[in-house]
């Protein structure tokens, strides 16, 4: 694939602004359709569609095998964290409003912003991995 | 002014309707894959354009104008690319083109 | 060079999109470009040259009517070949050299030849493009060649 | 008659939709065909749920001063939270489908079995040999 | 109205389409079709959101999922090559019991929406217990204007936690199923 | 008028939809799906002005980016066999 040329080039002209779309519909979740989950899955396909221009190899050079297995998890644990953090600062688990970040609708607001990202990071990471070990036929 | 407007809009809508009902028609009519390729690129990707435009007219200059400005712009570029994919997979996989018979054609 | 160049580009889309300028919105808009730059500089821009860019970007809008106004003739004539009873079509695949030097030119050129009459690029290498014409007497008017050199005029005569 | 017609005949063709992905699902022997019922199934269940929350008149739950009534989210935020898990079944079935395919050599569940019986029998062989 | 039932025919007219292909990569492609629509018919039902994610999901992620699954199994349905399958009957006795057993469930759900309330009525009980102060409150209790947004993270955060909690052990499990271990 | 635009476009769908279903040819059914794509980006635009919601525009600009991804996939797997 990478011999052709015209989805070569069309391809990196295209990831950036895919994966710039993803953070947008991540940062637009309140305002707008999207989300963390919906980010996720877009910052993942732009990663396939790397993967399938310039081979899975190349792919794992940009994104390695250790960094998804990581952020898999982190992404959980910065949700569970804000949950924690919710407590910490006398609320109930989950309940945005007690954290220190203004008044009850801009604590909200931030603390939502917050667990979308961890979903973001999460959905996206596993995304990723599910398909490397899907796509990779490797020699058995 | 507004009524000059929503004018423009619905004909560039209808032209765009028009060239994407003919796209279809062309998908189901054309004898083999790579002839109905043609109408799948081109009028198509024009017709899309033509009804994008249409709203962009509509809608007047804001942005959510330049959103459909960029719909549209994404489009005519990805939708050619696609559809030379697929032109090239056809090729590669060693489908041979449709010729017209010697007797009718020249 | 590029990761600037690419940040900023990012930030135009994003400020296109959104349209809102609150606090935390341009915050991650910041953010979210630089990280994208990050990943991916050296796919958008990679070592290409920044003004000769430029100036090929300005020389292709120019190009850009002309195109226009190909491409609607190009539906007319579809529709014509689309809606005649008869459907006068003769389709041939042809090749002829391939005279670009840049791989951006290649690639305008072969979306260009989709978008244009009856013909589509089915394969372009270094050497030839491969195209799909569904008349013969529109593959000569590719042949002619006009197209070609338009697109050679973008490039231009600068070293690549 | 006609009242009952019109205001029901989406929910019986979602039933179609559901009961397509069921056939798939059952009569199919093919392990992808399996999958892909099971999502045609839960995509018409999903619709199903999400029908619900359609009021006449309403707008998208995006709040909006010209809005009057809006349509219940909370269909929405459901069936949202089932797409995610959809996504995440699908891919453990694609998995293990392809963990099947390298241990048996096919993806047909009735040749799978076959084999699952030979290899059973051929075990109890080996056992009375070693007995005997 | 009529658009609304031109769709849901497309949606049937596709899964059966989908189910019937002995090819599967065409299974997989008209399954592609169907979730484009399944988009389509989703924004008519103003659900933005859940359009939203069917379309990031379905074009993008299953369809290249199941294309993978392909290449690493095998592309026609049947053991043999493209010729060899059986030619399956459309009455053998196995699909004739699945075809009865689909039937008489299909019945009795199409019994059961009898006495559900119609489609659109403003009056269902679903639209009066929690859904009115959801709708009102969510602005001012949670900042954000999507309100879809606002009980996902905030009134059902729970939800999404489990929901993340979910995709997190589907990516586990993916891992532990296919990932070969490193050479010693 | 969006609506009967709408309607329109949903019946050339309909067509298009005949030929995804016969193409006696893979490729004419990747052909088929890829412009019923490309008419969903339309439909979903059009559908935001029927309801005069503009945010669904962001839909038809998922659709417009990443709709071809499953068609360079397509042609991956019939060149090499596989998509890695």
């Amino acid at each position: 694939m990478k011999d052709d040329i015209i989805i070569r080039v069309i391809s990196n002209l295209l990831i950036p602004f895919i994966q710039l779309y993803a953070l947008y519909v991540l940062a637009h979740g309140d305002l707008g359709p999207g989300g963390g989950f919906q980010g996720g899955v877009i910052f993942a396909s732009s990663i396939v569609l790397y993967v399938l221009v310039y081979g899975i190899d190349e792919g794992r050079k940009r994104v390695s095998q250790k960094i998804t297995d990581v952020l898999n998890s982190i992404g959980v644990m910065i949700y569970g964290g804000i949950g924690v953090a919710c407590l910490m600062f006398g609320g109930y688990y989950l309940q945005y409003g007690k954290l220190p970040l203004g008044d009850l609708k801009e604590a909200s607001h931030l603390g939502i912003y917050g667990i979308e990202i961890g979903v973001e990071v999460t959905v996206a990471a596993v995304m990723i991995t599910i398909f490397f070990e899907m796509a990779r036929r490797g020699n058995d | 002014m507004d009524i000059i407007r929503t004018i423009i809009s619905g004909i560039l809508i209808a032209t765009g309707c028009f060239l994407i009902v003919v796209a279809a028609i062309g998908v189901v009519r054309f004898p083999d894959f790579y002839t109905r390729m043609h109408p799948a690129g081109k009028g198509d990707t024009l017709g899309q354009g033509l009804v994008l435009t249409g709203l962009m007219v509509y809608e007047g200059f804001d942005l959510i104008s330049v959103k459909l400005l960029i719909i549209i712009i994404f489009i005519f570029i990805a939708n050619p690319t696609a559809t030379h994919a697929l032109a090239k997979a056809a090729y590669v996989a060693g489908v041979k083109p449709w010729v017209k018979d010697k007797g009718e054609g020249k | 060079m590029s990761f600037i160049l690419t940040a900023v580009i990012m930030f135009l889309f994003w400020i296109l999109l959104s349209g809102e300028f609150g606090f935390i919105l341009i915050a991650s808009a910041i953010i979210s470009c630089l990280f994208v730059s990050y990943l991916s500089h050296d796919l958008l821009i990679g070592k290409a040259n920044v003004r000769l860019g430029l100036i090929r970007i300005f020389r292709f809008i120019k190009y850009l009517p002309w195109l226009m106004w190909q491409i609607v003739l190009s539906n007319i004539d579809l529709v014509k070949r689309t809606l005649h009873p008869k459907m006068p079509i003769s389709p041939t695949i042809f090749s002829f050299k391939n005279e670009l030097r840049t791989e951006m030119g290649m690639v305008a050129l072969a979306n260009s030849i989709t978008l244009t009459p009856g013909t589509i690029t089915v394969d372009v290498n270094e050497d030839e493009f491969i195209i799909h014409a569904v008349a013969l007497e529109l593959a000569e008017g590719l042949m002619e060649g006009e197209m070609q050199r338009r697109i050679k005029a973008i490039e231009g005569e600068e070293d690549v | 008659m006609i009242e009952l017609i019109i205001g029901k005949y989406n929910y019986w063709i979602y039933i179609t939709l559901m009961m397509i992905g069921f056939y798939a699902m059952i009569a199919k022997g093919n392990l992808v065909k399996k999958i892909v019922g099971m999502n045609i199934f839960q995509t018409a269940v999903i619709l199903f749920y999400i029908s619900t929350g359609k009021v006449w008149g309403g707008t998208a739950p995006i709040i909006w001063e010209k809005a009057v009534i809006y349509d219940n989210p909370i269909p929405h935020v459901l069936m949202l939270t089932a797409i995610v898990v959809s996504v995440g079944t699908t891919a453990v079935a694609i998995a293990i489908v392809i963990r099947i395919y390298k241990e048996y050599g096919t993806i047909e569940d009735e040749t799978i079995l076959e084999i699952e019986r030979e290899q059973a029998e051929e075990s109890r062989g080996k056992r009375q040999d070693i007995e005997a | 109205m009529i658009i609304d039932f031109i769709l849901l025919f497309f949606l049937v007219v596709s899964a059966i389409a989908a189910i019937r292909m002995k090819d599967l990569l065409s299974t997989v492609i008209l399954l592609s079709a169907y979730s484009l629509i399944m988009a389509v018919v989703w924004t008519r039902l103003n659900a933005v959101d859940v359009a939203f994610t069917e379309a990031s999901v379905g074009a993008g992620i299953t369809t290249v999922l199941l294309i993978a699954a392909l290449s690493r199994t095998r592309r026609w349905e049947g053991n043999g090559q493209r010729e060899g399958f059986k030619s399956s009957k459309l009455f053998d006795s196995h699909s004739l019991l699945s075809f009865i057993a689909v039937l008489v469930t299909g019945a009795v759900l199409v019994y059961g929406t009898l006495d559900m309330p119609d489609y659109g009525d403003p009056d269902a009980p679903s639209h009066h217990h929690v859904a009115p102060r959801y709708i009102k409150g969510s602005l001012e209790e949670s900042g954000v204007i999507n309100m879809v947004t606002a009980l996902l993270a905030n009134y059902r955060g729970y939800d999404t936690l489990g929901e993340t909690t979910v995709i997190f052990t589907a990516g586990t499990s993916v891992i532990l199923l296919l990932r070969k271990k490193r050479a010693q | 008028m969006f609506n009967i635009a709408a309607t329109v476009i949903v019946l050339a769908a309909a067509l298009v939809i005949y030929r995804a279903i016969k193409g006696p040819r893979i490729y004419d059914r990747v052909l088929a799906v890829n412009v019923i794509g490309t008419k969903t980006v339309v439909l979903l635009a059009l559908i935001g002005y029927i309801y005069e919601r503009p945010h669904f525009l962001d839909i038809a600009l998922v659709y417009a980016i990443i709709n071809f991804i499953a068609t360079i996939a397509f042609l991956k797997y019939r060149q090499t066999g596989g998509l890695d």
